[in-house]
């Protein structure tokens, strides 16, 4: 008998290439998101702590964080952010009131909002990235 | 080597049903299958089972007798009568026996069993459970074995019986998984292995359906029972001969021609019309077709939407799930082609009404075994009655014959037997020839359609018969098999090609023999019956120079042979 | 003419499995099983699938057709586009070609005690049940078996342990029976650190299943019994 | 059925939600004022001004830091849980994540008092 040997990683890439549709996109998408927002929510309770050491040590502490890359890294936050949300929200419609069959349709709902969402970012965001 | 006490050949129903009664006795059982049982055909079956329990406001008036009545009438009255009994008169208990395990049958608005009208019976008395009761069933008595903790080996193929002094000492079997050669010894084997639709190339039988189980008995001198007698079903699917229940017509379906004409008026009383007995049916609809008033592909037209979206989509929605995946065709709006198909086989392993063949410690129950309750034709939802009831017996009685004996394997003639199947399948590897044996499978399935179909000619069957003969020698001449162990389809093809022919041979003669017109047994050249000759069953027996036929009386208790009619 | 790519291992001779590609001329209305016979008969008889009903349902012979699981029997060759890839069940361990072992399949759908565990002693007919409450467990009854939400779920891949959404299936048509009366044990039992907490509501087992069911929605269901102990 | 059953999980998956839920409306809020109200840059003062004596803000602050911890860890506990670790390095990994939140709490809370 044969079977795959299963790598942590590899196993995404698999399920992805044997399931290509809506479900596995979602599922790797919030899987890969909710870690990022993890690692950057501890960031941010690093970054805002700062301040108990005084007004200055906050200051130069966002100085360091406010640059043309970190504001663009933001755009790239809020993509997360707003995924994250909306697909999390999908999921809670399914569980919470069995909308199992509509769930395609709640995500190209969801799908119409994020962009609405991404357009006014990219208006607030880009400017703030060339404006250094 | 292994040892089982009871061992039962086949998942099926029958095969199932018989397992929880030989656990429930306390005695220790193994099923073997070729398939996992869930994969069995009994889980095609559609309709409904029989059992006059009056739970509907038209069949109150029903009752055990008057299931009978119908059996016997049924089967062109060659049923053994003390048989039909039991099979009715045990219906209401196998059924609510059935329910109390958990079969979700429909219900009526006072939450009963529902019950729908069938083909040639006098009341609506069979119990459904939307159109898909076989497959329920088998779900609820498979879920009773994972109960009773059955073992079942699955994926095991038997090749071939031992025995011993005339008696059934055990089986050889074949692991597809590792293709490993096993004897397991057992004293006491039921088999419950189904039909051979797939003998005829026009069947609604499952692709595991061949003519191999039935033939090893046969092989080792158990004979078989009124193997002419096969049930071509007034609809399945065009071409691709896809089952479309009985229920279609017992909820209202209409069956028309290319004119839109509803033929059956022509061929019954008015009364009855499309729920005639199916033999009736299935051959008005053939006339139909052989007289051009079929369609161009040849087939008519199944008529189902007038019953309207709600009523198809309650009581029918596999049907519409067949149609639409198969054909692309929505019951709801458009009439489904259907032409007539090969469905079940009366005949079989010849048992009494326990399941005992004559060989001591071999057992018999469901489609493969012809106690011969269905006589020459069958009614539409006495099958999956037939598979509980009798695989129930048969179980009983075989725990029962166990009970005391030595729980040991006889090792001398299940060695013999190994022996003899490994040469069989060293043989089959070593052969060189040119012939393609699925083409030689495929030849004989469409000849038994054109020879031993619905409509049967003197010299039609003997042409027949002598193109199995010529096919039997092309197989002489065929290539090795492939030679791999695990998993060999092919080598599994060669016994079942093998198999089809002899018991295709079987058929032939058994046919040729009968000159009379009984039940699905229609010749053009005798098409009257002939009470006088030939109210006996046809038992034939091994020889190597061929078949043997000899007759037996059929046991008539209280229903004398009367002019059949509807 | 179309093409057939097809998954291939034998224990006995690869180490590795292989794509093999056969080609044919198919007929009108030919289905992926009676192309996989064709070659069988015709073009290579080493060739191990597994089939029985060819109508849809028996659920042997689920496999990962083009990039979707299905049941070959009733996939039309003509809807596809050639070169059709084809490959066994996931998740699975691989015998021979496209037969898979599905024994830790059914060892999950054993362990939910897969069978009506009656609330009281049967009476001497049937048990009643009104026709609404036959309507709740309509939607939970067609399951045949087949593995293709097993093969499609990625929570399956990774934990072999997990229910399965057969399973959860299978459970749920019990706790919903009115004649069932070990309702509390069986939620109790699918709450387990295996159970249906494991599902991450990908959706992928309601998008294959061939009969149309709707695991997922039967996990939701469970979910909501098992936090609200509403039986 | 003798496997060990967990209703912990059966809460894990209910909070889960409800916390996600909550969560929509925090973030819009949190986001909404700072990323897209405010001005390019942001100092300490910007903050104070915004936050000093706000006792809103302040209970804001202290449901919304606990709610998107809690659902962050319990996300990753799903995650690891997946892989089905060894009961060993279940516990190991539970008390982590219970730690990490604990403190990531109490620090996040203490992380705004300098603002209020």
């Amino acid at each position: 008998m044969y079977q795959k040997k299963l790598g942590i990683i590899q196993y995404y890439f698999d399920e992805w290439a044997l399931n290509r549709n809506i479900g596995t996109f979602s599922w790797l998408l919030h899987r890969l998101t909710g870690v990022i927002l993890t690692i950057y929510l501890f960031a941010h309770i690093l970054v805002v702590s700062s301040g108990l050491w005084g007004p200055e040590s906050f200051n130069s502490w966002l100085k360091v964080v406010q640059t043309p890359l970190t504001h663009f890294l933001e755009i790239f936050l809020m993509i997360c952010i707003g995924f994250h949300l909306l697909n999390g929200l999908r999921i809670t419609i399914a569980d919470f009131f069995l909308a199992t069959k509509e769930h395609k349709a709640i995500f190209w709902v969801a799908g119409a909002i994020f962009a609405l969402f991404m357009i006014v970012t990219l208006s607030v965001f880009l400017p703030r990235v060339f404006s250094h | 080597m292994l040892f089982h006490e009871v061992l039962v050949i086949g998942g099926g129903l029958a095969g199932l049903r018989a397992a929880i009664e030989i656990a429930k006795m306390g005695q220790e059982v193994a099923i073997i299958s070729k398939i996992h049982p869930m994969r069995s055909h009994s889980g095609e079956a559609q309709g409904g089972i029989n059992a006059s329990l009056a739970n509907v406001e038209k069949s109150k008036d029903d009752s055990k007798e008057k299931h009978w009545y119908d059996t016997v009438k049924g089967s062109d009255f060659l049923a053994d009568q003390d048989a039909s009994e039991i099979l009715t008169a045990s219906a209401p208990e196998a059924i609510f026996e059935m329910e109390h395990w958990g079969c979700p049958f429909s219900r009526t608005p006072e939450g009963k069993i529902a019950q729908r009208p069938f083909g040639g019976a006098g009341f609506p008395r069979t119990c459904y459970a939307t159109d898909k009761t076989g497959l329920y069933l088998l779900q609820t008595v498979w879920e009773q074995n994972i109960k009773h903790n059955v073992k079942v080996y699955e994926e095991w193929v038997v090749l071939g019986l031992a025995t011993e002094d005339g008696k059934c000492c055990g089986v050889i079997l074949m692991d597809l998984r590792s293709g490993e050669l096993v004897a397991m010894g057992a004293n006491a084997v039921i088999f419950a292995t189904g039909g051979i639709g797939r003998i005829y190339a026009n069947t609604t039988n499952a692709i595991t359906n061949t003519g191999f189980a039935i033939s090893i008995p046969y092989w080792v001198g158990v004979p078989l029972k009124d193997m002419e007698f096969i049930q071509f079903h007034p609809t399945s699917l065009a071409r691709t001969h896809i089952l479309m229940t009985e229920g279609c017509r017992g909820e209202g379906g209409y069956l028309r021609n290319k004119d839109g004409e509803r033929f059956m008026s022509k061929y019954v009383s008015e009364k009855v019309m499309e729920l005639g007995p199916r033999d009736i049916v299935a051959r008005s609809i053939q006339t139909e077709i052989n007289e051009g008033r079929g369609f161009p592909d040849g087939t008519v037209h199944l008529d189902l939407t007038h019953l309207g979206a709600k009523k198809i989509m309650e009581r029918l929605p596999g049907i519409r799930d067949i149609c639409m995946n198969f054909i692309g065709i929505d019951p709801i709006y458009e009439p489904i082609p259907i032409t007539p198909g090969t469905h079940y086989i009366m005949g079989g392993i010849d048992t009494d009404k326990n399941g005992q063949t004559p060989m001591e410690g071999f057992f018999a129950a469901g489609e493969c075994a012809c106690v011969s309750t269905h006589g020459a034709n069958r009614l539409g939802g006495n099958s999956l009655l037939e598979t509980v009831v009798f695989g129930w017996r048969a179980g009983e009685k075989a725990a029962e014959s166990v009970k005391g004996k030595d729980k040991k394997a006889k090792t001398k003639a299940l060695e013999d037997a190994l022996k003899r199947e490994q040469d069989n399948i060293q043989n089959f590897k070593k052969l060189s020839g040119k012939e393609n044996p699925y083409k030689i499978k495929d030849e004989l399935a469409e000849m038994m359609v054109k020879s031993f179909g619905l409509f049967r000619k003197e010299e039609d069957m003997k042409t027949g018969l002598d193109e199995i003969m010529k096919l039997k020698e092309r197989f002489k001449n065929i290539r090795g098999a492939f030679g791999g162990k695990v998993f060999n389809l092919d080598l599994l093809s060669f016994y079942e090609i093998k198999a089809n022919l002899d018991v295709a041979e079987v058929l032939a003669i058994s046919a040729i023999a009968r000159k009379e017109t009984r039940g699905s047994h229609y010749r053009t050249d005798f098409n009257k019956r002939d009470d006088q000759n030939w109210l006996k069953h046809t038992i034939a027996t091994y020889s190597p120079e061929g078949p043997q036929l000899s007759y037996k009386p059929v046991t008539i208790t209280k229903f004398q042979p009367e002019e059949r009619k509807y | 003419m179309v093409e057939f790519r097809i998954f291939r291992f034998d224990p006995e001779k690869n180490k590795e499995p292989e794509f093999k590609p056969y080609q044919f001329e198919p007929f009108k209305g030919m289905t992926i099983l009676e192309g996989l016979y064709h070659i069988l008969e015709n073009m290579d008889s080493s060739l191990a699938f597994r089939s029985s009903c060819r109508e849809a349902v028996c659920g042997s012979c689920a496999m990962h057709i083009n990039g979707v699981y299905r049941l070959a029997c009733k996939t039309q060759i003509q809807i596809l586009k050639s070169p059709i890839t084809i490959r066994p069940l996931s998740h699975l361990p691989i015998i021979k070609d496209l037969v898979v072992d599905l024994n830790p399949f059914f060892d999950r759908f054993r362990e939910i005690k897969p069978y009506l565990i009656p609330k009281e002693n049967p009476p001497e007919k049937e048990y009643l049940q009104s026709v609404e409450d036959r309507e709740k467990i309509d939607d939970w009854l067609d399951c045949i078996l087949c593995g293709a939400c097993y093969g499609s779920c990625p929570v399956c891949a990774q934990d072999p342990k997990y229910l399965g959404p057969h399973a959860l299936l299978k459970a749920l048509r019990f706790v919903d029976d009115s004649r069932d009366g070990a309702t509390r044990e069986r939620v109790a039992f699918v709450t387990q650190n295996s159970g249906i907490f494991r599902c991450h509501t990908i959706f992928n087992c309601r998008e294959v299943c061939p009969k149309d069911l709707d695991p997922t929605k039967a996990i939701a269901k469970l979910k909501w019994k098992s936090v609200f102990k509403k039986f | 059925m003798n496997q060990k059953q967990s209703f912990s999980s059966a809460y894990g998956w209910f909070i889960q939600r409800i916390t996600g839920i909550l969560l929509a409306f925090f973030l819009i809020v949190h986001i909404n004022v700072l990323h897209f109200g405010e001005k390019f840059f942001i100092d300490f003062n910007m903050v104070t001004q915004r936050l000093e004596g706000s006792f809103l803000w302040a209970i804001f602050y202290i449901i919304f830091i606990p709610v998107v911890l809690f659902h962050g860890l319990n996300g990753i506990w799903g995650l690891v849980e997946d892989y089905r670790p060894s009961q060993g390095a279940q516990k190991t990994v539970k008390v982590l994540l219970w730690i990490l939140g604990i403190v990531g709490t109490f620090y996040g809370i203490l992380a705004i008092t300098p603002f209020l």
